[in-house]
């Protein structure tokens, strides 16, 4: 998962039929060009265009082969054999194999390679964990992880557990192969575009430098269904910018997910009817420190938390489509949750909770409360949500909370001392499943800065992971969602959507549920 | 020329402390000044303009029946009428309020930043200036190396080291703040240390601090003012972005500096959001501007003799 | 005049700035000179020669490069202590050439005069302070009335005479002039002239005093001293050195004077000097030599001859 | 002889905060063909100020012309434009300022000074303006002038700078050179060379000058006639030997008396003139000098005395001469010069 | 003179690694590393991530080791880019800054003095208000205020520039614009004032009395003599825009250093902050050794090797 420090997630308009080149903003450097590397959604954008892995996400939002021509799953569900396509080339014409994918993901783990998302594999596969954690070890001494090349053409993958999931994480790009050969021979293949820089997927990558300029694959072997020519994306790292640019046609499309439209200009484009949004998995939520004064007490925190309004601030404060949570995991992957656990601005039960709380605190008034802070990151959408709901608060439980804002850094740093009361947070999966919102509570530490823990919890968890049937496996997880609700260590406010602009002739962007776009089937009218 | 009185022939009576007499009538340093100042319209029109944002500074929020603070999101980013006479922000809240509001936050800071910056400066570029050489030397290259040191980390080690508020952002925008000052007073220091008065306040017995107290700051009162005017717009917009790393000023109190960043990218659908606040920004510079140049004017000994 | 009493001792007194590097000046090179008690010692010579340094080097605003100054037998230069020096800022004080840049245009009269009684404590509370100012003020030909005004509204005589107040505020025994009247005009600088001379008489005050106005000088000083070039070339006392100039340099510049008097002007020859005429050797010692009692000229041993026997 | 320049009732004003200084109220003299006419007067008496004036010069706003006229070579220079007048500057009318530590640009070679003068009266090129600027400069005693031109003014010393600023006023050789207080900063040496230097010049070239000093030395060294002014009035005016020898006014034996001779003995008290100018935002009624005049009449702080005419050449402004005035006896010092101008005869009464 | 600048030299060597000390420790004392993430990077990973960059090293060591790379002017790989090293990335993002820098200090100087000299010739004169409201609205106006505002105008609305982006020379204008704002008004400012002293001087009185024209006067006299105080206020402008400005950048999406910077900081990008820091005080300290020569380029009588006069 990660999380979202504050880009606003919003959405068309232009001209340009038939068209064969594309415009898009990536707001910034793309810190890496390596598929191994990468542990952002910049680099994401682009590598995704440049490679592609054994499957990649359809235009329905589910895997769908793509390197492998075949995928064999057995009976026990962790062990997967994938056959590679014939056809498939890299940009130098050599041939793909399932050594440059078994290649690919050691060096990932290999612990030398400083691979930020080596978690990505190693938490999957199996032996592979304890070969991230021997020191001096090398791709060639990695026998023992589960990935194998058969032969040219056949991968073979052993999981650790059943992993439903596992064919949309092939799709990831800290799966997607590098060509072995290049990569041995030349070991910073990544670090300049120039013949060393060898890709497989729909584009290739022809120039880096005030923007980065891809040209469709030739020798794709799916290249019959990719109609750009050309991809252009700029690193315009202002939204507004962005988003004038965008209106004067020097771009085909502004906002999410690689960049953000400016808060302000939604409503307007929403009542011209060209926003575009996309529910995405990704959670808004307020936590609670549980070891601070008051939250240590759950009807304080439930009192707080149901005193949100969230239908108002999704309607007129962040604007952007979003859905109310009373929930936990988004509407993406369990689909009753938009109903939720509890009711949205409850403010009697809000108020009957504060008096319990209270009581069990043994004040008789909430203004005998101590001081609440409620933390946030420095951004404009965050402070914005943050004063909609100090003002109700103060509306609806007669609290003065008063707002305190940090630098990222500053923020991250105080957040991981348990140097706050309310702080705030947005969790964007990494992959389509509940378990990743869950997992994070499953220790008081790592990502869960409230300090809550639950017996039950975790050994719900733990019976999920086993779980191969999955309908029961959700019904484990939706409890174990409850629990998290019914104790509220955090407040949910909303989940995410994506909103963006687009050129009205661009057609057949695919937004997966992760909230990525993919562009290889984009075309203009 | 014939018809004159012979008795007007007759020699006056002659006093010599007659003769030392000044004709002109006494007028006390400051009254001059003052006299002078007040015959400089646009000086004039300075300071009613400074003493109007005042009284609407104190006055202004009370003139309606909202709080800076209440959002009303049914109402959000509503054009100027005669309910919301600046029009509403997008949570909202009445930007009239909010601007007078503001203007406490935002005069305060611009003069408290001026008063301090002043301070130091003087201080620093006057003993650099006045001791000379080594010290100077010494003193002016601190100076240099402040000015290398990145200002956002200095900020954001602020930020771990100190609470959250107004003290804080003061220091942050000091700590950088009083360079150009003591370099404009460090200059004229340079010049003025050998003007004849100074030395006879050395033949004296003065020290240092008598001569920068007398003679070397109410000398160089015309270049600091003018650097003053500058110092005021400077510290009005390194509030907003002080606050907006989170060193500052809290949402939802607002200042004119973080009304007008907050309005800006609004300003196409919602432009007075920006036009109140930026224009009250403009208003006080200028106020300061001509009651600057008047001052300076006015306290100009060339234009006395 | 040998029995009078030393006030001042100048010995081989030494000023250059910019020490090392190349543009090194030697403002002072070496002079040598005793003030007595209650006298007043005219500097006279050309802009640039040195005369301002040494009035401001013997007061300790430069610190010399070399040489001594002794005041009632104390070397003034070997002080240290804050107080030490402060006891010797009251005993020697200084009127400065501006009128206009020698007050501080933003303090009054009253503040001005009094800053030595502030420095140096010399008044219990604010009304013997301004007690003191109207005292000084009268002395100075001013009145109480002017205690409130500042320098702007004076007259560059009413002016220097402030500037005159400010230093005797201190009580001093004496006083450098460094050409307290140059920049003002002729019917103002008798007002000065006048005052100072009536101070001297009253309050016993021994004068250094420095101009290039030689018949002003000659009408105040007891004894004048010529310098060019950062030296001494004659000095004597004033009618000597009028009626009998040895120096050429002296002649020179005696023979400048214009007199506001058209039949003198008419007639007047100005004699030139230059330092080649004397045609030193090499290793010619050129030093003051007294040619007649009281009348010193810097000469080689040759000149000297020659000038004693023509003067003498 | 022919008159070059002649003044008529000029009056100048500056608007200022503290109100109107009437700097210059009504100012009337002529200046001959070849003649040296003398300006002398206390400080701030109006000397400067008319003398920019006749060059237009003074600062409008504030400065106003509020009455008058300016006849060169019998041509009204009052009502000429700016640009008019940029033609007469420097080629007809040659200025020197008081001070030559600031009268020269410090950042601008001191040959090219000169060389604009050049360039932009005579139409000389660039070439030709330096040859003749080394001219001027060697005219004007200045050692090596062909290294000279390229240096710039703080490399001068104060003597050679004045000689600069005299080679600029003469680079045209102008009809009329105003020097306002040319060696007020120079000390006697230099002072002395300047004189001679400008006596020179006028011999050679013919040129009229306007001499401004407060100096009564300079004047009797310089000057044919002299006007003495006081608080923005000519008081009195005659030539040389009239003013020196035969002074009619009392501010005039003022000045005179409070100048020490090589003579004069030193334990005599100098005659100062008491207290300070008078202010000129509101001159007083009646004499502006009364308040300071021993000899004032009660008349004086009445009426302002008119013009009475000493001889064909000689006037002064002051109730004194009125035949119904008491003999008064001018001061010790006057009456010492007044038997000088008796006994040597050389005055021509 | 040589010696003079040997000894400033070294001065600035000095000065030099006291920034850099500065910085390096405050950057060391800031919360957060180059591999904070969003998400908790587990432990092992983060040990990795240090002990490869040398950061479990002890903090002496590494400023050692540190300075003696930039004494070798290697600043090392970038923590976030990791392709790239800091090197490259100034390398990359200089040129860009030094050209919109000049481009924009050109247009403060020019503008900014010829308001001034206007203001100053007609002091008190319409033209002198008007320069006073176009400098009042300068200063007043921050940079990135005039720089969105000049974008929706002239690009958007008038179609006259590009919105953003560095591509040809139309690009440069608007940023050049709002960047050059803030410094225009201030050296109009400052112009004008000197200009009026200088007007006030006894040489302009000269220079008329010479019959010269208004505007040789004005040209040849006065604004030579009346730069130096605009020279002085040059030196830290001029690092601080040839480095690139952090806002401008960004709103026009320019690639250059100023961005750079600022980002380098909120990733706690150790190595770009330190690189930049080291160049940006490089110059920093070049530009105002250079307006203290320039003072005596342009006033002769300014002799640096003697006491330098009024910064
Ligand atoms: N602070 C200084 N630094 C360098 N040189 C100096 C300094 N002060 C004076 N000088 C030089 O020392 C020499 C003597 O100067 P001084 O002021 O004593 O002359 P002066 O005789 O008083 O001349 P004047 O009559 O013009 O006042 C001059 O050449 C001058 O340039
Ligand atoms: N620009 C001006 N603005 C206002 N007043 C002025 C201006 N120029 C001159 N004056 C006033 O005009 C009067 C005459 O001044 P002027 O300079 O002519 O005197 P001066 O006789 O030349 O004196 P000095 O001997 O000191 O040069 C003075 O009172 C002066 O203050
Ligand atoms: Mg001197
Ligand atoms: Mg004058």
């Amino acid at each position: 998962g990660t999380f979202d420090n504050g880009n606003e997630d919003q959405g068309g308009g232009g001209e340009g039929e038939g068209k064969k080149e594309l415009r898009i903003n990536i707001s910034s450097e793309p810190p890496t060009l390596h598929p191994g590397l990468a542990s952002d959604s910049t680099s994401g954008v682009v590598i995704t265009h440049a490679f592609e892995g054994l499957t990649r996400i359809s235009e329905k939002g589910e895997p769908q082969e793509a390197m492998a021509e075949k995928i064999d799953i057995s009976e026990d569900k962790k062990t997967y054999t994938f056959t590679i396509r014939d056809g498939a080339k890299w940009s130098n014409g050599d041939p793909v194999t399932a050594h440059d994918f078994e290649y690919a993901w050691k060096w990932v783990i290999d612990p030398k390679n400083q691979s930020d998302y080596a978690g990505q594999i190693y938490n999957y596969i199996e032996g592979a964990e304890e070969a991230y954690n021997t020191p001096d070890i090398t791709i060639d001494k990695m026998t023992n992880v589960g990935v194998r090349a058969l032969d040219d053409k056949t991968l073979e993958v052993r999981l650790v557990n059943p992993t439903a999931y596992f064919l949309e994480l092939t799709a990831f790009y800290t799966y997607f192969p590098v060509n072995s050969k290049v990569a041995k021979e030349n070991p910073d293949w990544a670090n300049r575009v120039d013949e060393n820089y060898v890709s497989n997927g729909p584009f290739l990558i022809k120039d880096k430098s005030a923007s980065i300029t891809l040209e469709k694959n030739k020798d794709y072997w799916d290249a019959d269904s990719v109609k750009l020519e050309k991809i252009t994306m700029d690193m315009i790292n202002d939204p507004n910018t962005e988003y004038q640019s965008f209106k004067k046609g020097e771009l085909d499309w502004a906002g999410a997910p690689t960049s953000a439209l400016p808060t302000d200009v939604i409503p307007q484009l929403q009542k011209e009817g060209s926003l575009q949004t996309s529910v995405i998995a990704g959670t808004y939520w307020y936590k609670f420190n549980i070891n601070k004064e008051p939250f240590q007490n759950e009807n304080i925190r439930k009192a707080f938390s149901y005193a949100i309004n969230r239908k108002a601030i999704v309607e007129n404060v962040t604007q952007g489509g979003q859905i109310p949570a009373m929930a936990l995991v988004p509407t993406t992957m369990i689909e009753e949750n938009e109903q939720g656990y509890f009711n949205d601005n409850d403010v009697e039960a809000a108020k009957e909770y504060l008096q319990k709380g209270l009581q069990e605190l043994g004040l008789s008034d909430a203004a005998e409360l101590p001081e609440i802070a409620l933390s946030y990151n420095t951004s404009e959408s965050h402070q914005k949500v943050a004063q909609a709901i100090q003002d109700m608060w103060r509306k609806n439980l007669g609290v003065n909370v008063t707002l305190n804002n940090a630098e990222w850094n500053v923020y991250l740093d105080n957040i991981d001392q348990g140097n706050f009361q309310i702080g705030r947070a947005g969790w964007l999966a990494d992959f389509n499943d509940p378990v990743n919102f869950l997992e994070i509570f499953t220790e008081p530490k790592g990502n869960n800065d409230t300090g809550w823990t639950s017996e039950t919890f975790n050994n719900l968890l733990a019976q999920a992971a086993v779980e191969t049937d999955t309908g029961k496996r959700l019904e484990i997880l939706r409890e174990a969602e409850k629990l998290v609700i019914d104790e509220m260590p955090i407040a949910p406010i909303y989940f995410y959507t994506n909103n963006w602009v687009q050129n009205e002739n661009l057609k057949g962007v695919v937004i997966s549920p992760l909230g990525d776009a993919q562009f290889k089937w984009a075309y203009f009218e | 020329m014939q018809n004159i009185p012979k008795e007007l022939f007759t020699p006056a009576r002659f006093d010599e402390n007659e003769a030392e007499r000044i004709s002109k009538p006494s007028l006390s340093f400051w009254k001059d000044v003052i006299s002078r100042f007040r015959n400089n319209k646009l000086a004039i029109a300075g300071v009613v303009l400074l003493i109007l944002l005042l009284i609407m500074a104190i006055f202004g929020p009370m003139m309606t029946p909202y709080d800076y603070r209440t959002t009303d999101l049914a109402h959000a980013n509503e054009a100027p009428s005669g309910d919301h006479w600046f029009g509403t922000d997008e949570l909202g809240r009445d930007v009239f309020t909010r601007t007078w509001e503001g203007a406490r936050i935002s005069l305060f800071i611009g003069l408290a930043a001026a008063v301090i910056d002043l301070a130091i400066g003087v201080l620093w570029g006057g003993i650099s200036g006045f001791i000379g050489g080594k010290t100077d030397e010494v003193m002016m290259r601190f100076a240099d190396i402040l000015y290398g040191v990145p200002y956002l980390l200095l900020v954001i080690l602020l930020m771990v080291i100190f609470e959250q508020g107004l003290g804080t952002m003061i220091l942050a925008m000091t700590i950088t703040g009083w360079i150009n000052m003591a370099r404009i007073v460090r200059g004229q220091v340079l010049q003025l240390k050998h003007q004849e008065y100074v030395l006879a306040s050395q033949t004296l017995g003065a020290n240092v601090s008598r001569i920068m107290v007398k003679h070397l700051i109410p000398n160089s009162m015309g270049p600091i003012l003018v650097t003053m005017t500058l110092t005021i717009p400077n510290a009005i917009f390194t509030e907003s972005f002080l606050s907006y790393l989170g060193l500052g000023v809290q949402v939802p109190l607002a200042s004119w500096g973080t009304m007008a960043s907050e309005g800006l990218p609004a300003f196409e659908y919602y432009p007075w959001r920006l036009f109140f606040p930026a224009i009250l920004i403009c208003v006080t510079i200028f106020a300061f501007n001509v009651i600057g140049d008047g001052l300076r004017d006015a306290l100009d000994p060339r234009l006395r003799k | 005049m040998a029995e009078k009493q030393k006030l001042v001792e100048i010995k081989e007194l030494k000023q250059y700035f910019n020490v090392g590097k190349p543009n090194m000046v030697k403002a002072v090179d070496g002079i040598t000179f005793d003030i007595y008690k209650g006298e007043t010692l005219g500097l006279v010579g050309e802009s640039g020669c040195g005369k301002s340094t040494t009035g401001r080097t013997i007061i300790r605003l430069y610190k010399a490069t070399g040489g001594e100054v002794l005041f009632n037998g104390e070397n003034v230069h070997g002080k240290k202590s804050r107080d030490e020096l402060k006891k010797f800022n009251r005993k020697m004080q200084m009127i400065f050439q501006d009128p206009y840049a020698s007050l501080n245009p933003r303090m009054t009269v009253a503040d001005i005069i009094a800053e030595g009684i502030d420095i140096h404590g010399l008044a219990s509370n604010k009304t013997e302070r301004m007690e003191k100012v109207n005292q000084l003020l009268e002395t100075v030909g001013l009145n109480r009335e002017h205690a409130n005004r500042y320098p702007h509204e004076f007259s560059g005589g009413q002016r220097q005479r402030i500037g005159i107040a400010r230093a005797l505020a201190v009580d001093p025994d004496f006083i450098i002039a460094d050409e307290p009247i140059s920049a003002l005009d002729v019917s103002i600088q008798a007002q000065v002239v006048n005052l100072m001379k009536k101070l001297q008489k009253e309050k016993g005050l021994t004068y250094l005093f420095i101009a290039h106005d030689l018949s002003m000088v000659k009408y105040i000083s007891d004894r004048i001293g010529v310098m060019y070039f950062g030296k001494i070339v004659e000095l004597a006392g004033a009618h000597e050195l009028y009626t009998n100039p040895v120096h050429p340099y002296t002649k020179s510049l005696l023979s400048a004077i214009p007199l506001p008097d058209p039949a003198y002007e008419r007639n007047r020859k100005r004699i030139l000097y230059d330092p080649k005429d004397h045609g030193y050797a090499e290793n010619e010692e050129v030093k003051l030599r007294e040619i007649k009692q009281g009348h010193y000229v810097s000469c080689s041993e040759k000149e000297y001859q020659q000038y004693k026997a023509l003067y003498s | 002889m022919e008159k070059l320049l002649e003044v008529k009732d000029l009056e100048v004003s500056f608007q200022t905060y503290a109100g109107v200084v009437k700097a210059v109220r009504g100012v009337n003299f002529d200046v001959y063909k070849g003649e040296t006419l003398a300006i002398v007067g206390e400080s701030g008496s109006g000397k400067s100020v008319t003398s920019q004036t006749i060059m237009k010069l003074i600062p409008m706003p504030p400065g106003q012309i509020s009455n008058g006229q300016i006849l060169f070579n019998g041509e009204d220079l009052v009502p000429k434009s700016n640009k008019e007048m940029e033609k007469i500057r420097g080629k007809d009318i040659g200025m020197i300022f008081q001070d030559p530590m600031t009268s020269l640009n410090p950042t601008m070679k001191v040959g090219m000074q000169i060389m604009e003068v050049l360039i932009k009266h005579q139409n000389m090129s660039k070439g030709n303006a330096k040859d003749r600027a080394i001219e001027l400069l060697r005219l004007v005693g200045i050692p090596m002038p062909e290294r000279r031109v390229n240096q710039y003014p703080h490399e001068f010393s104060g003597g050679m700078r004045q000689r600069a600023m005299i080679a600029i006023a003469l680079a045209s050789s102008p009809k009329l050179l105003i020097a306002d207080e040319p060696t007020t900063a120079l000390d006697v040496t230099i002072q002395a060379q300047i004189l001679e230097l400008m006596k020179d010049l006028q011999k050679k070239l013919d040129t009229s000058i306007i001499f401004i000093t407060h100096d009564l030395g300079v004047v009797a060294n310089v000057a044919d006639r002299v006007a003495v002014m006081y608080a923005g009035k000519i008081i009195e005016y005659g030539t040389v030997d009239e003013i020196f020898y035969n002074p009619k006014h009392p501010y005039t034996w003022g000045l005179l008396s409070s100048m020490p001779s090589l003579e004069h003995d030193d334990e005599e008290e100098l005659t100062a003139i008491p207290g300070s100018p008078p202010d000129l935002t509101n001159p007083p009624k009646g004499d502006a000098f009364a308040p300071r005049n021993q000899y004032a009449m009660k008349i004086d702080f009445e009426q302002e005395p008119p013009m009475f005419k000493v001889s064909d050449t000689h006037y002064a402004a002051t109730w004194l001469l009125h035949p119904d005035a008491p003999k008064v006896e001018p001061p010790e010092a006057v009456r010492r010069r007044m038997k000088n101008f008796s006994s040597s005869g050389k005055g021509k009464g | 003179m040589a010696i003079y600048i040997v000894k400033r030299l070294i001065y600035m060597l000095f000065s030099l690694i006291l920034i850099v000390t500065a910085t390096f420790f405050l950057m060391q004392a800031a919360p957060g590393g180059p591999f904070t993430k969003e998400k908790d990077v587990p432990p092992e990973i983060e040990a990795a991530l240090n002990a490869h960059y040398g950061l479990d090293q002890p903090l002496y060591k590494q400023y050692f080791d540190y300075l003696y790379d930039v004494a070798r002017w290697d600043f090392g790989p970038s923590f976030k880019y990791k392709a790239m090293t800091v090197n490259e990335i100034i390398n990359n993002g200089f040129p860009i800054s030094l050209f919109l820098g000049i481009e924009s200090i050109l247009l403060a100087i020019c503008f900014g003095v010829l308001l001034g000299v206007l203001a100053a010739l007609y002091h008190n004169k319409w033209q002198d208000y008007t320069a006073m409201i176009i400098a009042v609205l300068g200063i007043s106006v921050p940079s990135f205020i005039l720089a969105t505002v000049l974008q929706y105008v002239f690009a958007i609305k008038l179609g006259l520039f590009p919105v953003a982006r560095w591509e040809s020379f139309m690009h440069t204008i608007l940023p050049a614009i709002a960047l050059a704002s803030t410094p225009m008004a201030f050296i109009a400012r400052l112009t004008r004032s000197s200009m009026l002293e200088v007007l006030g001087n006894d040489y302009i009185k000269t220079a008329r009395a010479k019959g010269l024209a208004q505007r040789t006067i004005t040209i040849k006299h006065t604004i030579r003599n009346a730069m130096l105080p605009v020279v002085s206020y040059m030196g830290p402008l001029t690092a601080g825009i040839l480095t690139g400005s952090f806002v401008i950048e960004k709103i026009f999406g320019i690639p250059g250093l100023g961005d750079e910077f600022v980002t380098s900081i909120t990733n706690r990008d150790y190595t770009v902050i330190m690189g930049v820091t080291v160049f940006y005080s490089i110059l920093l300290l070049f530009s105002v050794l250079l307006v203290d020569i320039l003072y005596g380029l342009i006033d002769p009588r300014i002799k640096i090797t003697s006491a330098k006069k009024g910064e």
